[in-house]
């Protein structure tokens, strides 16, 4: 328990080490004894010691776990092993208008989606609305059917910067805002939109959708 | 024989070895190791012409049996060597005007280089071998814990997009109304009015072209053009006017016929 | 390369430490980098370097295989180790002829590695060395039938402890000897460079009686 780690490993040092490394689960000190061709336990034990000690300091420790012997990542680097990466999207142009009719509309079904935006809407991009944490299921509304209404969230408001939903411009905003001017003008910015960005099949809905109400 | 002088650097590692499983031949004026005879031969050490043939293929059938009987693999190759042997063994029995291009002496040597080449891959199979190898003599962690990478989509937009987005999706959805412009055209009443004065001015014959506006744009020519056309029908089904054509697409003629005169 | 062994690692070397011994494969500078959170290269090579250097006397020591660095036990200690684990793929002969062609050769087709041979190379062959990860096919010959070639793998460096194939036991020996070129251009050198010795084999043979061909 005491070597110094500036010296150099001696033989049955390195023997635990290699052995220890490349076992396939922890090993009691009696198996590493057989192992390394019936030495003494003390002296196993002792090489241990040293190592245990040697690193202390690493990135790797040598722990005893219920008088098994292993290496195991420092406690304190354990979150190198589970990396959560986070890769920002921009939503899909379809995705925006179904969460934007969500938003003017809420609670809403569906098909009342469908019906407003004049295409069929994927079911996936409700589900990434819904991952995103902005569009929740808000019941089922009583008609036949019983379709699920849908709504937005709190965290919705909070990533948009709205105090409240009634923050939303108002139809007649939009239009002297410009934002209700004819579909030529809306077409160009929508095509403005990265393409890949858009999910294919609702790409083509919105393609096919758009050339019949073109001139 | 002596082999002693041989500048072979690489013999197959079984033969260098004098491995036991080797084809070993025992021929007339030969005994040792097939790759040996080769490049003897090439060094024109040993007469090709004085090893029997017969003995060649009979020692060689019997080793193949005894590889197959051994397992062993290297039949196929030693197959190949000895088929080679035997041709080039034939090649110079023939009298030099009826022997191939490439010679035998070329081909010994072609041989010879392949077996070279053989033995050196051979030998760099055998040393790759050696190596310290990852599971024989050198050892990975056994018990690795593992990298993990969770991806999460992190989805971005903002409060313009989503306002923009419903503006567009109802400006898309509202009622809409059709305009159909104004195309410039002459009418038919026009182009009556037009081409019956123009035919009170004179007797002669005149083209259906000099009847279009002058300055008028191409739309225009095509629409007043379609309206003369159908206005001197009109003034010849009236007994007013007379189409003359010389031919299908040549050009359409028309005069003014004398009150009472018919058509 | 010059870290003292009994100073105590810093961050990035503990680091550096922890996931390559977590990791399940060898792993390049730049995996290495984008792991540990988008560090500059530089700085993870310096930190691989300083690991090496410590763990050179030790049981078990990091490599650079083909730029991708592992842990693994010291080749000295194969002895205590393999007693258990001998394990490793047992190659049949055809097969280690064709790899070490494929290595020496590489990128080699099919037809050449059996022009060297002078025997069929049977599909099982080549499928061995693939399905052991040492080979694969990369691309093909710009020549009439467009022959797949094939060449040796990062794997197969690792396994046979190469860092590149430049480390190839003999290569430079076999190529000074132009013992890797192809038989045709080797007989063409033979032709050139033995002039005395063919005209003498062709003297021989324009003798009707080819009797001085004895020994």
């Amino acid at each position: 328990m005491n070597a110094p780690p500036d010296e150099e490993p001696g033989t049955l040092e390195r023997a635990v080490e290699a052995t220890l490394f490349a076992a396939e689960e922890p090993l009691s000190i009696d198996a590493l004894a057989s192992h390394l061709g019936g030495l003494a336990p003390g002296d196993v034990r002792a090489a241990l010691g040293q190592l245990e000690a040697r690193y202390r300091t690493r990135g790797v420790h040598l722990v005893d776990r219920a008088g098994r012997w292993h290496f195991e990542t420092a406690p304190d680097l354990a979150h190198l092993l589970r990396r959560e990466k986070e890769q920002v999207r921009r939503l899909s142009r379809a995705a925006t208008e179904v969460l934007a009719i969500i938003a003017y509309h809420e609670p809403v079904s569906r098909a009342e989606i469908e019906s407003i935006r004049g295409v069929q809407t994927s079911a996936g991009t409700l589900d990434v609305l819904m991952e995103a944490g902005w569009v929740r299921p808000a019941g089922r509304r009583e008609v036949p059917g019983r379709p699920v209404v849908y709504a937005t969230t709190p965290v919705f408001l909070d990533h948009f910067g709205l105090a409240s939903r009634r923050d939303l411009p108002g139809i007649d905003e939009l239009r002297a805002a410009g934002l209700l001017d004819p579909v030529d003008e809306a077409m160009e910015a929508a095509l403005r939109f990265e393409p890949d960005e858009i999910d294919e099949a609702d790409a083509a809905s919105d393609d096919a959708d758009d050339e019949n109400l073109a001139d | 024989m002596t082999t002693s002088d041989q500048p072979f650097m690489f013999l197959p590692a079984e033969m260098a070895k004098g491995d036991p499983d080797a084809l070993y031949l025992e021929l007339d004026g030969w005994e040792g190791p097939l790759d040996l005879l080769l490049d003897l031969a090439r060094r024109q050490k040993v007469d090709l012409k004085q090893i029997s043939i017969l003995a060649l293929v009979d020692q060689y059938l019997t080793y193949i049996e005894r590889a197959g009987a051994m397992r062993l693999e290297l039949a196929a190759d030693y197959l190949v060597m000895a088929a080679w042997l035997a041709y080039l063994k034939s090649a110079m029995l023939l009298p030099k005007a009826e022997q191939e291009d490439p010679s035998p002496e070329e081909l010994a040597l072609k041989l010879q280089l392949r077996l070279q080449r053989l033995g050196a891959m051979r030998e760099a199979a055998a040393r790759l071998m050696a190596r310290d190898r990852i599971g024989r003599d050198v050892f990975v962690r056994g018990a690795p814990e593992g990298l993990r990478t969770d991806r999460k989509t992190v989805w971005r937009s903002d409060l313009f997009t989503i306002i923009q987005a419903y503006g567009q999706v109802k400006a898309r959805t509202a009622p809409r109304i059709y305009h159909v412009a104004n195309r410039p055209v002459m009418t038919l009443e026009s182009a009556l009015e037009r081409v019956a004065s123009m035919l009170g001015v004179t007797l002669e014959w005149m083209e259906i072209r000099d009847f279009l506006p002058p300055h008028a744009t191409p739309e225009l020519r095509r629409s007043a053009l379609a309206s003369s056309f159908v206005a001197a029908l009109e003034l010849a089904k009236r007994g007013r006017a007379e189409i003359a054509q010389d031919g299908a697409f040549s050009p359409l003629r028309i005069r003014r016929l004398k009150e009472g005169k018919a058509a």
